[in-house]
């Protein structure tokens, strides 16, 4: 039941932000914020209990589950689950809701009601996608988040805002029809098989496939997450979006949308389709390591400075990519602990951008310069997130990059190798965004105040979290691994199934995912 | 004692918490305080510990403390975890006291600073990466310190950020890093991938089990931690940061730039040296690449105006020397010199510092001269440094170190004739650049005022460093000046002795004095060239090839210019090129093929009910047709 | 009888001819009307005499007149003539009698396909259309008067004259 | 009664639709043009007669009736909607409504 409560708590609050907002601006960003807030305790409630082993059902990794009829006689239920991979990152989303609630204070003051109901909406969906079992209610999550976005960019974005709005609807929505059209092919083929019609992940997840309908029925998963990710060359919606949307807009976009995607390829990709997604983990690998560095380059090359954010985040999610792909259970990790960090550290710089922006209404590279004497402490915090950005250690990004890195050479050295350059050329667009934007002398005289209270605050907490994520990553670690565990086990056999058809155990574990807690025996012990 | 490793860090590590958090509210004089006292601390529990340590049996092994599990799964576990033997305590016994010192200058030389806070701060977290660089027991917690080093780096040298020359340095130095610290983050997968663990210890046994001499992997390997150390240290080909990182206060030339983090690179070549040793083909690289090294930067050093540049090129050439010492297998010479090198290199800066700052900023040596009588306290010092760096004879610690590097070059089983006589080359550039410095800024006719001279806590330390220059090279002397072993003795527990083949001892003592009749050969052409007949050495700058050559020299033999053309003219052009993304060139295309489908359809949308019909019409005809002949 | 046929047949082409030529109105309304009488004469010989009664009563009695009304109540001069004059060019003509005359020449060859075998008529009479509409069609019938009930309605409201147009109408000159 | 083969009354109904089309096509007055495709509807409603008689069967005269009646209400409507063209725009000139153009 909790599990709807979480679901529930920010859709009610949204509509409750609209209804306080008919001509009010106070009411809805206390309601929005309350709403978060519970939620965030909420989650980290959860995270506790699961940490000392207080919701430890039968079915592990799962730690929750909740399934209500909806649609019986097409197989279609309100199935939701938790596991620790849904856990850590429904933590990240009420978080980044706190954040952009708060970040949006003043920024907003337009419709604040109806703003908040769309962030709130957005979140709402973002949290069902991380919690949703049934392919269809997944589905459905997924479009719901899709929507209210489109409207935050449409109504409150910047200048080009009609035009991101689309083209960040067109190339979703494409994606997710494609997804769409692999769950219906799945059902049937599973229905065809087994007899009993069902859109449940846990009962599809047994489903025999021959190898072209598993790969073309993957490729149809994979359109959707790729674009979400977004994988290149499905990323030029991003640069767009984010830079044309508000703040938290972009701060939900970069922080949450994008994770769909990778847990996605987590949760969905790995485990229902291994063997297609071994074949094609070396494509799945390349874009990755395409992504890492073309990203990067084009980062350097921008003079937008949110355009400029919003390119690091393509860099690093070819990690994300990359460590899904490698097969390999450390890079895996990697994978999740980037998806997280990248969350806190992209989205505060675009906090950091939404803040430069009311301040000296640009983002243009070319008019900054010398900003640090003006408002060093902004300055500072952009100096922490540009270096946990460039994966510098001791931030949490190092974690997930290193991590990503040692799996994938394990599985592929060259690939790793050419992903490490990526770290070199995070480090050119970083430290070049810090050197046009903050040092140097000041291009002109500005009149503009430093960080407030409110906003020190939340920049400090996010940093603080990024560190914590850095320095003490293991109840992060903790937390997913018996969820990655199965999925590990599924993608390893996958791995060797190509060589040994033994298709009877595989079947067997694959219908068994999860229930196994051992840890995984590590690289260098496989050799 | 002992268990009180963790503090050695963390001391300075609360300093910068301090000094970040609450710095810009304290006043000044607390900040020097808390700044310059961490250290202080520091160094006094680093001087305790080592006391107890030495006098403990764990002198010959080592001791291994762990503060907390950085993380661990999958048999991954790299923990943060402090460990000391003889080699890491002599690096921390260095960073500590010549940090301290540094920051006692600091505290009057950036006195007029407005951001003397920020300053401290980020000096005292240079120390703590520093120190955890040196006490890591395991590879990735070496790496933070590594990379956090070169984040203080660049924080320091683009220190007064307002200049966009200087943060253009600042990013130039960590992005050079940056690029050998990839090549070492792969040699760390790849050590991890094949060893099965990062514990520096555990994973010089394996490597040494598991990988014959010369083999592939070890090869590669050691070649890639190689490219992390010629970063770091600044070796060809990617030297070019270090000149330019002069941008920087002097005090953190000295400190980062000459005491400490260049000489990372030697240290981690030393901490890993058995890798080194399954890899001759890379131990030999380090041999040649030191050479080449202080060859180039030697003669770099020659053709400078600015004094901080000379010492930065000088800084290079010595650290090539570590290398040449490490690539021959002699790494307690490397070691040695790293030592002293810290003493009279820093001593170096900082008495540039004092002389820039008497100057009122002017760093141009031929604008210098004649301040030996308005400065004596730092002429004298700096005097020893110099002595020092040039090796004047017996009496300088700077004779005794370099001399054992030159003698292994020649002897040891991996040494050869060419490296020595590169060596020795470039000591004699050594001694030229070195004197031609002080005869410039020293002697002859003063060219410029002195503002203000420097007061007692930027004095202490310039003596307290000149002592050391003088004195503390005696605790290694070479066989035929006494044989004094004390140094090398110490790190025995870790780092082995050169191997050196019988029947080579008997030339020990002639070639110390080659070494020693070179460095003062190099004094006297300076004296010549520089200060009793300067015409001789104009005149040779002033024919075309002297011309072209004084040029070369002065671009740093146009490293730089190369790179420029080659590397980050050519990035930059096309990222420039394809700011605006060219795969969406490919979605615009489609959106525009639908934008002109749309306008075609719409045209025929013309308003008027007759052309409806004739559309109808034609549907009809081509319907029928259809009907009728298909 | 055949030659009835044929010589209503050409008559009703001719006199449609006509009515898509005239640049009057009433004249072109007139030859429809005769067009109209020609076909009920060829339903006559084909045997349907019901349907030529309603073409006469219904067509060329009843919804003639709506036409005569209307182009009354539009009282076009002589203006309008001209204009249809000018309208009606050569050069208008070309296309749509080209796209024309390719649809009937495509209709009379798919025609000629099968050659059809001369039959006699035989006359249905009004009692068998009248059982086949209450029987079978009676459906048909239904939606019909449901169609013309429509109709009327549409018409009436069509019609009116709003206050907006009779104001507009009221400034016109 | 007729004997003359059933395509011959069809194809006099194809003539006589084809030129109710071609008079739709040339006129730009409304009035016109509702007239022509009165003659169309007129045409359709011969060949349903004429394949009727061909087989002497009632249903041929049914569909007449039934086109009478769409005709009737087309050409009450369509008429009515002439007047409303005239008070709005003037003229009876059909190009003159091209407010749907693309």
């Amino acid at each position: 039941m909790i599990l709807v409560w979480l679901i529930v708590i920010p859709l009610a609050a949204g509509v409750l932000a609209w209804v306080v907002g008919r001509g009010d601006s106070v009411w809805p960003r206390w309601t929005a914020l309350a709403a978060m807030v519970l939620e965030f305790v909420l989650a980290v409630w959860l995270w506790v209990d699961s940490a000392s082993g207080a919701l430890a059902t039968t079915k592990l990794p799962w730690l929750l589950h909740a399934r209500y009829e909806w649609i019986p006689e097409l197989g279609i239920g309100f199935s939701l689950a938790m596991d620790g991979l849904s856990l850590v990152l429904v933590v990240l989303s009420a978080f980044l809701g706190i954040v952009s609630v708060v970040c949006s204070w003043s920024e907003i003051e337009e419709q604040v009601g109806f703003f908040h109901f769309n962030l709130l909406a957005t979140v709402a969906g973002i949290i069902g996608v991380f919690l949703a079992t049934d392919l269809i209610l997944f589905y459905f999550f997924w479009e719901i988040m899709l929507v209210p976005m489109y409207l935050l960019i449409r109504i409150w974005g910047h200048e080009n805002r009609a035009y991101a709005a689309i083209k960040f609807f067109l190339f979703t929505q494409a994606g997710a029809l494609a997804m769409l059209v692999a769950i219906l092919a799945l059902y049937f083929l599973h229905g065809q098989q087994t007899g009993t019609y069902t859109f449940d992940y846990f009962q599809l997840i047994g489903t025999t496939l021959n190898p072209a309908a598993s790969m073309l029925i993957m490729l149809g998963f994979f359109a959707a997450f790729a674009v979400k990710l977004p994988a290149v060359p499905f990323h030029t919606w991003l640069p767009d979006a984010h830079t044309e949307a508000p703040t938290a807009g972009s701060v939900i976009l970069a922080g949450l949308l994008l994770k769909t995607g990778g847990y996605g390829l987590i949760r969905f990709i790995l485990p229902l389709f291994p063997g297609s997604a071994a074949a094609f983990a070396n494509a799945g690998m390349a874009l990755g390591v395409v992504g890492i560095i073309y990203g990067a380059i084009l980062a350097f090359a921008q003079t937008d400075l949110k355009r400029l954010v919003a390119y690091t985040s393509i860099s690093h999610l070819g990690f994300v990519l990359l460590g899904v792909f490698s097969f390999n259970g450390m890079a895996l990790q990697g994978a999740v602990i980037q998806m997280v960090c990248h969350g806190i550290s992209t989205g505060a710089l675009f906090v950091l951008v939404g803040l430069l922006q009311e301040r000296i209404h640009t983002r243009d590279l070319d008019q900054m310069g010398g900003l640090w004497s003006t408002v060093p402490r902004m300055g500072g915090m952009a100096l922490v997130f540009a270096l946990a950005s460039l994966g510098l250690p001791g931030f949490g990004n190092f974690i997930g990059e290193f991590l990503v890195l040692m799996g994938t050479f394990h599985t592929n050295h060259w690939m790793a190798a050419v992903a490490a350059g990526g770290l070199v050329l995070a480090c050119v667009y970083a430290l070049w965004m810090m050197l046009r934007g903050f040092f140097g002398a000041a291009t002109q005289e500005r009149n503009i105040s430093d960080l407030s209270a409110r906003e020190m605050l939340v920049m400090a907490v996010m940093a603080a979290a990024i560190f914590w994520l850095g320095v003490f990553p293991q109840p992060t670690i903790d937390v997913t691994v018996p969820a990655l565990d199965g999925v590990r086990k599924v993608a390893r056999l996958a791995g060797e199934e190509s060589r040994t058809p033994d298709v009877a155990k595989f079947q067997q574990l694959k219908t068994g995912l999860g229930r196994t807690t051992k840890p995984m025996q590590g690289p260098g012990e496989n050799r | 004692m002992i268990d009180l490793l963790w503090l050695i860090p963390a001391l300075p590590f609360a300093g910068f918490l301090v000094l970040i958090l609450a710095g810009s509210r304290l006043p000044r004089i607390v900040v020097a305080v808390l700044g310059a006292g961490s250290v202080g601390f520091s160094a006094v529990v680093a001087c305790l510990i080592g006391i107890e340590f030495i006098s403990s049996p764990l002198v010959k092994t080592s001791f291994t403390r762990t503060v907390w599990t950085w993380m661990s799964f999958e048999g991954f576990s790299p923990s943060t975890s402090f460990c000391l033997d003889s080699l890491s305590l002599l690096m921390v016994l260095v960073v500590t006291v010549v940090g301290f010192l540094i920051h006692l200058y600091s505290v009057e030389f950036m006195a007029d600073d407005d951001a003397y806070h920020r300053y401290f701060a980020y000096m005292n977290l240079f120390v703590t990466a520093m120190l955890v660089l040196v006490l890591a027991d395991n590879l990735m917690l070496l790496y933070l310190g590594w990379e956090g080093v070169g984040l203080c780096s660049y924080l320091l040298i683009g220190f007064w950020y307002k200049d966009p020359v200087n943060a253009r340095a600042a990013m130039k130095a960590f992005v050079m890093t940056r690029i050998g610290d990839t090549g070492m983050i792969v040699g760390l997968f790849l050590l991890y991938n094949s060893l099965g663990t990062l514990e520096i210890h555990e994973l010089m046994v394996r490597a040494v089990r598991d990988w014959p001499v010369g083999s592939v992997m070890a090869t590669v390997a050691a070649a890639l931690l190689l490219c992390g150390a010629l970063g770091k240290s600044a070796q060809l080909p990617l030297q070019t940061w270090l000149p330019d990182a002069m941008a920087g206060p002097t005090p953190v030339s000295a400190l980062i730039h000459a005491a400490t983090m260049v000489t990372a690179g030697v240290y981690l070549i030393a901490r890993t040296h058995e890798l080194f040793a399954l890899a001759p083909a890379v131990q030999a690289a380090v041999a040649v690449i030191g050479v080449a090294t202080l060859l180039v930067a030697g003669f770099s050093a020659l053709a400078q105006q600015d004094l901080k540049r000379v010492l930065a090129y000088s800084t290079i050439s010595q650290i090539g020397y570590m290398f040449l010492a490490l690539g021959v297998g002699a790494w307690s010479a490397a070691m040695f010199h790293f030592a002293i090198h810290a003493f009279f290199k820093s001593l170096l800066f900082l008495g540039a510092g004092a002389i820039i700052m008497s100057t009122h900023h002017e760093q141009n040596m031929f604008r210098l001269g004649g301040l030996r009588t308005q400065l004596p306290v730092t002429f004298w010092t700096f005097l020893a440094g110099a002595a020092s760096l040039a090796a004047l004879p017996l009496i300088t610690s700077g004779f005794y170190s370099k001399d054992a590097i030159l003698w292994y070059a020649w002897s040891s089983e991996k040494g050869s004739v060419w490296l020595w006589l590169g060596g020795v080359a470039g000591a004699l550039l050594t001694s030229i650049y070195t004197f031609r410095m002080v005869f410039l800024i020293f002697f002859g006719e003063a060219r410029t005022k002195v503002y203000k001279r420097p007061g007692t806590a930027m004095l202490v330390p310039l003596i307290v460093l000149a002592v050391l220059s003088m004195v503390a090279g005696f605790i290694e002397l070479p066989h035929t000046l006494g044989d004094v072993r004390l140094f090398s003795g110490y790190l025995g527990a870790v780092l082995p002795p050169v191997p050196i083949p019988p029947g080579q001892a008997s030339l020990e003592g002639i070639l110390g004095i080659v070494a020693a009749a070179v460095s003062v050969v190099g004094i006297c052409l300076a004296y010549l060239l520089f200060l009793k007949v300067p015409q001789i050495a104009d005149r040779a700058a002033s024919t075309l090839a002297g011309r072209a050559l004084h040029r070369l020299w002065l671009e740093g033999c146009g490293f730089d210019w190369l790179y420029q053309r080659l590397l980050v003219f050519p990035f930059v052009t096309i990222a420039r090129i394809n700011r605006s993304d060219f795969i969406d060139f490919f979605y615009q295309l489609a959106a525009f093929l639908a934008e002109g489908l749309h306008q075609g359809l719409s045209a025929t949308q013309t308003g008027r009910t007759r052309h409806y019909a004739v559309g109808i019409g034609v549907g009809a005809l081509i319907i029928i047709g259809m009907a009728v002949w298909l | 009888m055949d030659v009835v046929f044929y010589l209503s047949g050409a008559v009703a082409i001719v006199s449609t001819l006509m009515v898509i030529t005239r640049s009057n109105a009433v004249h072109a309304l007139l030859y429809l009307i005769v067009s109209l009488f020609a076909v009920a004469l060829i339903f006559f010989a084909l045997g349907a005499p019901f349907a030529a009664a309603l073409e006469v009563i219904i067509y060329a009695g009843a919804i003639m007149v709506l036409f005569i009304f209307v182009i009354m109540m539009l009282n076009l001069g002589i203006q309008t003539q001209t204009q249809e004059r000018e309208w009606l060019n050569p050069k208008a003509w070309i296309g749509p009698a080209i796209l024309s005359a390719a649809l009937v020449c495509e209709l009379i060859y798919a025609l000629t396909l099968h050659k059809g075998a001369v039959f006699a008529a035989v006359e249905v009479t009004p009692k068998a259309v009248g059982i086949a509409l209450f029987g079978p069609y009676l459906l048909g019938v239904e939606l019909a008067s449901l169609l013309l009930l429509a109709g009327l309605v549409g018409t009436y409201h069509l019609g009116r004259r709003d206050e907006r147009s009779a104001a507009r109408e009221g400034d016109a000159p | 009664m007729a004997s003359v083969p059933m395509e011959h009354g069809l194809l006099l109904a194809g003539i006589l639709f084809g030129l109710g089309f071609l008079g739709v096509l040339v006129r730009r007055n409304i009035v016109f043009m509702l007239m022509c495709v009165e003659i169309m509807l007129n045409a359709a409603a011969l060949a349903f007669v004429a394949a009727g008689s061909r087989w002497a069967q009632p249903d041929g005269q049914v569909m007449f009736i039934f086109i009478l009646t769409v005709a009737a209400a087309e050409v009450a409507v369509g008429l009515a909607l002439v007047l409303q063209f005239y008070r709005g725009f003037r003229t009876v000139d059909m190009d003159a409504a091209d407010r749907m153009r693309g």
